[in-house]
């Protein structure tokens, strides 16, 4: 925008890529565990909270967000915010009619 | 732990129209976090298409998965998550100018990059083989051809060797943890030991008394019945799902190998060696959104329990 | 500018004469419940929207007019915003729009909320027909209701959307394949109205009509009892020229000669058709049947499987019917 | 930058000899307007197809009207029609109305009022324009192939079954949706990094501000499309069952997908006219304009509102009434931005000089239609009403006051109002006055008897009506000839400017935004200078120049920064 600003880069080192690297596997592990004990509903929250921890782990290190313009970080919250406010509205939605639904309906299955 | 250095910005090419090479750098950084930000909407919509399926038909979703191999996904989210390292390195390579360091880097990318779709492919393979397609395809069914892995067979019903199955189902088969059937497709699950068998969704063919051979090893020792799972109306809600995304996905991946050969391309011909790394940064965000979207398919597909 | 538009509405209105429904300037006749509050609804926003539409319109013109650019004059200036000002013409609104929000939904609710004891009619959309299935099973091309008791109808569709629309009741409702969707009313004058397809399903989507008759006290019952017994009031061949009207086969069947979705039923009896996979068949009862039950299972050549199976849907008696009325030499179809 | 010598210019006029450097002329031949980088070729050329798209859209319009003349059949048979009004509603939304605006002023004028060179990314955008032709030559090889009988919203499951060529056209509107995406980013980008000095976000012209919020739209809701068209075309060549209720899918659920873009579209094709609107009320009434963070954020505001409002075309559908409930009371919010915005064009022309030149013209008669078009969506957003009026030719009409009366009204503004500068020349402003009134006065007629109609149960995509709509119909139909004979003039005295028009001054009208600082039409790096900015809506450090019949800045100096140094 202005010629006066410093140019401004980050430059990841190695030993924090590694480390990133180690806590994706270890993550992985966790959500790979997890499911396979029965917690009923909270393993689909527990699952998210992982893969979201990663997520955000990829998106602060690998994809620099941290050293990031805010900017770019909102830029990017904010297709998660209304991809939010879709799913929210078609799953309120979609249960709420469910009882109007012939269940199985599949004439096109042949069966 | 971190570095920050100052980029030279004296002896860059700048296009005519920017003042500077930050301006440039800084515009196509923005530009490439809003087409990420289309990306998560583009995706989206399956997303929905999932949740909202999910949360009508949970059984559909249940039996489905038991189809997918855990062990094969999980392999697939390693896969990534080291590309994902590798094209971290290959930007910093680029910031610094480590050309060798780059080309090696970009070349372990695009190596991951086959080797996740070559699983991907091992998976839909097995899913073609027994018909486990989408929607309009889906006609699951024994593959007789792999004679080993079927479980009963029809003589199994006839010798008596199993009872109280129902009479269409004339072979079953293990596909990862589900089981085919070759009328039906039905699973076999441990039954709770309290539970009365018939529980709102798992209607049963028939508690089979000792289970079928082969699958005692299956469960734990304690509870011994089994429950043959009938295949819940509209399972192929599931398989369209899984194909929809697995297969998006893929054709993000084939793009992002495309993206890194170019790059490999013009580290060869020298384009690095100037301090220009934006391509490799773009590109490499490009690909952690790929690898971050797989994060939550490998959780949503194959993990549901 | 504004006095040439009102020429312009006024040119129109002497073109369209007098209301052609009975209706309002604005509203077919109200002949539901619900249509009382509906009209109040849009007459208040109505009013709202002709208020501000004059404001906007008549400010304008007495700008335009009273700050015409003169020779060499210039703008006069004036503050460039008012915040005061701004507030209030962003709250005014806010509150418009919140009352007009609540007797839209406090009008909804009644029209979503059916009373307890309302008569049951199962409605069928398909293309481009709808029928009405009576409590006794009875099935009508046409929607017959008893005045002032509250009706629902409780609809789905064989093929693509439709939506059940009557205007006199000011009552819309989409009917979707895969599910059970439900309207009620009540009407209040006896009479004949305009049902219309109001959700776009193809070729003869305009002229998916039916209409709804409002039968006065006590008629209603004695209309459905002696519709009921057409199979036996009838001779075969016109009670099969009933089903074959009421049932939606005309829709894709021309009794003329032309071929229209399906082959034409003009002297189909014992006329020789060529299959799809080739073979002959020269068609006789059997076939007749075997068409309407099981209507994919041999396709004649030149025609799309289309036609839906009319397997549950049609009572054997009623397929001898309408062989009856296929075999009928030509001349007995023509009659009406 | 050299004299150039005789050139041919790119609309094909002879430039004179020692005629000054343009973008016109600055290069020769269709390939260098095909490949050009510069916006504001790119911008002509998206100017070009996009009108062509319009006159298509328009031809099919009239062959409608026409066929509903009578009841019955009229010109053509009922599949015809069916095709008619999808391709109608198709090329209008698809081709012409969504690029519309932002793709071809705002390529032009964007980075004029930025003062910069260019927009942030010219590869994108002319990838943008690329992307435009391909998709738009596959929706209209749609048409050859068989063409589309779906209505323009595709609804599931009549178009996974229907035999026509949806996947074509559903592939087009895929394409023509990344075309728009990357006009969005680009112009997101561009807003951002490449503001002059002395542009603070609330320095920048108020066309800006709506380009940026009509960007956030294109950006955030256009995947949604794309997905939604991929997972239709996959359902008709694969079968995948998400929508088609044959396969286990659900056809509500299309709805969902279908409207959570296109409703948010409506504002994609509505806030770049309020955009121009502004700019126009205000110099036309020689006024700054009154309450401009009001109108500003306003422009926000009814970005993100459009987002909460979708499920209010799905009213009938099957919709739950708790959904219906909410959806309705969220409609209502974004009326409110834009009553913001109304009232406060309204107080800019208080007390002004007010000149009734053409873009004048079209703005007042947007404040007039668009009040309309605006307030009969209360009527639509309303539960109760709407359960009657949905589907009928109420909303036929609703959507054509807002986006004709609306949209295409204040396109003709920016059009009249921009073009001396884009190509240099002036028009008849004799002649531009006859059109816009004609093209008033048959719009209303055309549309308003639709209003009647419609609340009187008339249904939409109706080929045959009921014997007592024809009088309205009749209406209606001798309404769009005279629509039809208002357009056909302006194509006239507009082309006609192209050859003969009078030579533009720099600043014709006595716009205070940088475009107008530049000569007119632009040299190829559009400015002379770095530019500053200052207010855009000083109208006062203007005064007319006789001489030159057009506006000089008092102070020369105030908007320029540094003298640019050879490129
Ligand atoms: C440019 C495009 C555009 C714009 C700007 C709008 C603006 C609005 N629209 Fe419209 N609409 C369409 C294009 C547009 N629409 C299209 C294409 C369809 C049909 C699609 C199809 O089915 O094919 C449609 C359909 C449509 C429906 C669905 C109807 C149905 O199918 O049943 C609804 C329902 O709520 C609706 C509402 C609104 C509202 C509340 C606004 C508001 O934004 C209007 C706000 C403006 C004002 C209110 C006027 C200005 C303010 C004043 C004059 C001050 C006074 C105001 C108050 C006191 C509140 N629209
Ligand atoms: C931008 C959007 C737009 C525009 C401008 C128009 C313009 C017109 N529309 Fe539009 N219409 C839609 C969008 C639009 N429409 C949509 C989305 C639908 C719904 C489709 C569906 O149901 O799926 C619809 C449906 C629709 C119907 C309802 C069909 C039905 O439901 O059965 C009708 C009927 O009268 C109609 C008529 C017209 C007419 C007469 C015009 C006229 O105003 C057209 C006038 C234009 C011309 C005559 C062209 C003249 C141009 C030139 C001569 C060249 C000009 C050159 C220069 C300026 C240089 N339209
Ligand atoms: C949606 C359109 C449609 C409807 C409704 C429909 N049909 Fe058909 N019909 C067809 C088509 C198409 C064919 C030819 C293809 C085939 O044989 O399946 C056909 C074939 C037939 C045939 C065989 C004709 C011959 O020439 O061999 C008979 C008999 C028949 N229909 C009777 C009926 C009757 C009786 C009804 C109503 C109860 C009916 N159809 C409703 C579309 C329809
Ligand atoms: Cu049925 Cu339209
Ligand atoms: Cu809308």
């Amino acid at each position: 925008m202005s010629a006066h600003e410093q140019s401004f880069v980050h430059i990841a080192s190695v030993r924090l890529l590694l480390i990133v690297w180690v806590a994706l596997i270890f993550g992985t592990w966790l959500t790979v565990s997890a499911s396979n004990v029965d917690l009923g509903f909270l393993n689909i929250w527990i699952g998210l909270a992982i893969a979201t921890g990663k997520a955000v782990l990829v998106a602060l290190y690998y994809m620099h967000l941290r050293w990031d313009k805010p900017f770019n970080a909102f830029v990017f919250l904010s297709a998660f915010f209304f991809l939010f406010l879709f799913i929210g509205f078609a799953m309120m939605d979609t249960a709420q009619y469910q009882i109007d639904l012939i269940p199985g309906y599949s004439p096109g299955m042949g069966g | 732990m971190t570095e920050n250095a100052h980029l030279e910005t004296d002896g860059l090419a700048v296009d005519h129209h920017f003042e500077n090479a930050d301006q440039q750098y800084q515009s196509a950084k923005l530009g490439m976090w809003v087409f990420l930000a289309t990306e998560i909407l583009f995706f989206g919509g399956l997303f929905v298409a999932y949740s909202v399926y999910r949360l009508n038909h949970p059984e559909v979703f249940i039996f489905g998965h038991h189809f997918l191999d855990k062990s094969l996904g999980a392999l697939n989210t390693v896969i990534l998550i080291c590309s994902s390292l590798t094209a971290a390195w290959a930007v910093r390579a680029a910031q610094l100018k480590q050309i060798r360091m780059l080309k090696g880097m970009l070349l372990l990318t695009m190596l991951f990059a086959f080797g996740f779709l070559g699983v991907k492919a091992v998976e839909y393979n097995s899913k073609w083989k027994h018909g486990l397609l989408w929607a309009r395809e889906y006609h699951p069914h024994v593959d007789h051809e792999e004679a080993s892995e079927i479980l009963i067979t029809k003589e199994d019903f006839e010798t008596g060797a199993v009872e109280g199955v129902v009479e269409d189902v004339t072979a079953l088969q293990k596909v990862g943890d589900g089981v085919l059937a070759e009328t039906e497709t039905v699973l076999i699950e441990e039954a709770p030991a309290a539970a009365p068998a018939a529980e709102a969704n798992r209607s049963t063919i028939a508690p089979a008394a000792e289970g079928p051979p082969g699958l005692a090893t299956q469960g734990t020792e304690e509870s011994s019945e089994k429950v043959i799972e009938v295949e819940p109306a509209n399972a192929q809600t599931f398989f369209s799902i899984y194909f929809l995304m697995t297969g998006l996905h893929g054709i993000h991946v084939l793009g992002g190998i495309g993206a890194f050969m170019w790059l490999y391309l013009s580290a060869r011909r020298g384009y690095f060696s100037t301090g220009h790394f934006t391509r490799v940064d773009m590109v490499a965000l490009y690909w952690h959104v790929v690898d971050l979207i797989w994060i939550y398919l490998f959780l949503l597909l194959y993990l549901i329990e | 500018m504004t006095a040439l538009n009102f020429v312009g509405l006024l040119l129109a209105r002497i073109a369209m004469g007098p209301d052609p429904d009975d209706g309002s300037f604005w509203m077919p006749p109200q002949v539901s419940t619900v249509a009382r509050s509906v009209d109040w609804l849009f007459n208040f926003i109505l009013a709202i929207s002709v208020f501000f539409f004059i404001l906007i319109v008549v400010v304008m013109v007495v700008f335009v007019i009273k700050y015409r650019r003169r020779e060499g004059q210039q703008a006069q200036s004036s503050p460039s915003h008012n915040t005061a000002l701004e507030i209030t013409w962003t709250v005014i609104p806010v509150i418009i729009v919140i009352v007009i929000f609540f007797f839209g939904f406090k009008g909804y609710l009644d029209m979503a909320t059916p009373p307890a004891n309302a008569y049951e009619i199962l409605v069928e959309g398909q293309k481009w027909k709808w029928s009405f299935n009576y409590p006794n099973g009875y099935v009508d091309e046409n929607l017959h209701v008893p005045v002032d008791r509250p009706v629902r109808l409780v609809m789905s569709s064989a093929d693509v959307i439709h939506s059940l629309y009557v205007p006199a009741f000011r009552i819309k409702q989409d009917v979707v394949p895969g599910r059970y969707t439900k309207v009620w009313f009540e009407a209040t004058e006896p009479g004949e109205y305009d049902l219309f397809c109001a959700e776009y399903c193809g070729t003869s989507h305009s002229d998916m009509l039916a209409h709804v008759i409002v039968h006065p006290p006590g008629e209603f019952e004695i209309w459905l009892e002696k519709a009921s017994n057409f199979l036996e009031t009838m001779t075969p061949v016109d009670a099969g020229r009933k089903l074959f009207q009421v049932r939606g086969c005309q829709q894709c069947h021309s009794m003329d000669g032309s071929a229209k979705t399906g082959p034409t039923m003009l002297g189909v009896f014992g006329r020789t058709e060529n299959m799809a996979d080739g073979g002959t068949i020269t068609v006789d009862e059997n076939y007749i049947r075997e068409s309407i039950l099981e209507p994919n299972a041999r396709v004649v050549a030149g025609f799309e499987p289309v036609m839906p199976t009319y397997q549950g849907r049609l009572k054997d008696a009623e397929i001898m019917a309408i062989i009856e009325y296929l075999k009928a030499p030509a001349g007995a179809s023509q009659e009406e | 930058m050299t004299d150039a010598t005789t050139v041919l210019t790119g609309d094909g006029q002879p430039a004179g000899p020692g005629q000054r450097d343009s973008y016109l002329n600055h290069g020769k031949g269709v390939l260098s307007w095909l490949f050009t980088l510069d916006h504001k070729r790119i911008g002509i050329m998206y100017l070009a197809v996009i009108l062509a798209s319009f006159f298509l859209g328009g031809v099919f319009a009239m062959f409608i009207r026409t066929e509903l003349l009578t009841p019955g059949q009229t010109i053509m048979t009922a599949d015809t029609y069916n095709k008619m009004f999808t391709l109608h509603g198709a090329v209008m939304i698809f081709l012409f109305i969504i690029p519309g605006i932002p793709a071809t002023l705002g390529n032009f004028v964007l980075p004029l009022m930025l003062g910069a060179k260019d927009v942030a990314l010219p590869r994108l955008n002319l990838a943008s324009f690329w992307l435009w032709l391909i998709g738009a030559s596959v929706a209209v090889a749609s048409i050859i192939i068989g063409a589309v009988d779906t209505g323009w919203t595709f609804y599931t499951p009549y178009s996974t079954t229907t035999g026509t060529a949806v996947v074509a056209m559903t592939l087009g509107a895929f394409i023509l949706g990344f075309s728009s995406i990357f006009t969005g980013l680009n112009f997101i980008v561009t807003i951002h990094k490449m503001r002059p000095e002395g542009m603070t976000w609330f320095r920048m012209p108020l066309f800006l501000w709506g380009i940026y919020s009509t960007a956030i739209i294109q950006v955030l809701a256009t995947p949604v499309l794309g997905i939604t068209l991929l997972l239709l075309i996959a359902e008709r060549t694969l079968g995948v069952g998400i929508f088609d209720p044959a396969l286990g899918g659900d056809p509500v659920l299309y709805q969902h997908f279908f409207w959570f873009y296109s409703h948010p579209a409506v504002y994609i094709m509505i806030l770049p006219a309020m955009a121009i609107m502004s700019e126009v009320i205000s110099v036309f009434s020689g006024k700054h304009i009154f309450g401009y963070r009001f109108i500003a954020w306003s422009s926000i505001a009814i970005a993100l509102l459009s987002f909460l409002v979708w499920g209010h075309h799905m009213f009938t559908s099957g919709q739950s009434s708790l959904t219906n409930m909410i959806f309705s009371a969220l409609t209502f919010s974004v009326a409110i931005p834009s009553a913001v915005k109304v009232f406060n064009w309204l107080a800019t022309m208080y007390k002004g000089s007010i000149r009734l030149a053409a873009p004048m013209l079209y703005a007042l008669s947007f404040l007039f239609l668009f009040a309309i078009g605006g307030l009969t969506g209360l009527f639509l957003g309303s539960l109760s009403t709407d359960i009657h009026l949905h589907d009928t030719y109420f909303v036929v009409a609703h959507f054509h006051y807002v986006m004709f009366g609306g949209t295409v009204i204040a396109f003709l503004a920016g059009i009249h109002y921009w073009w001396p500068k884009i190509f240099g020349r002036m028009y008849s402003e004799r002649w531009a006055q006859v059109s816009a009134l004609l093209i008033f006065v048959g719009f209303n007629l055309t549309f308003f008897t639709q209003f009647v109609m419609g609340s009187h149960g008339m249904p939409r995509r109706y080929y045959n009506y009921l014997e007592r709509f024809t009088a309205y119909h009749q209406a209606s139909t001798v309404g769009s000839f005279i629509l039809m004979i208002g357009f056909l003039i302006m194509a006239g005295y507009l082309l006609h400017s192209l050859v003969r028009g009078e030579r533009a001054p720099a600043n014709p009208w006595g716009g205070a935004t940088l475009e107008w600082e530049t000569a007119s039409p632009p040299p190829y790096f559009n400015f002379e200078h770095e530019m500053q900015a200052g207010d855009p809506y000083d109208l006062d450090a203007l005064s007319w120049d006789p001489s030159i019949k057009g506006y000089v800045r008092r102070d020369p100096s105030s908007v320029l920064a540094a003298p640019r140094g050879a490129d």
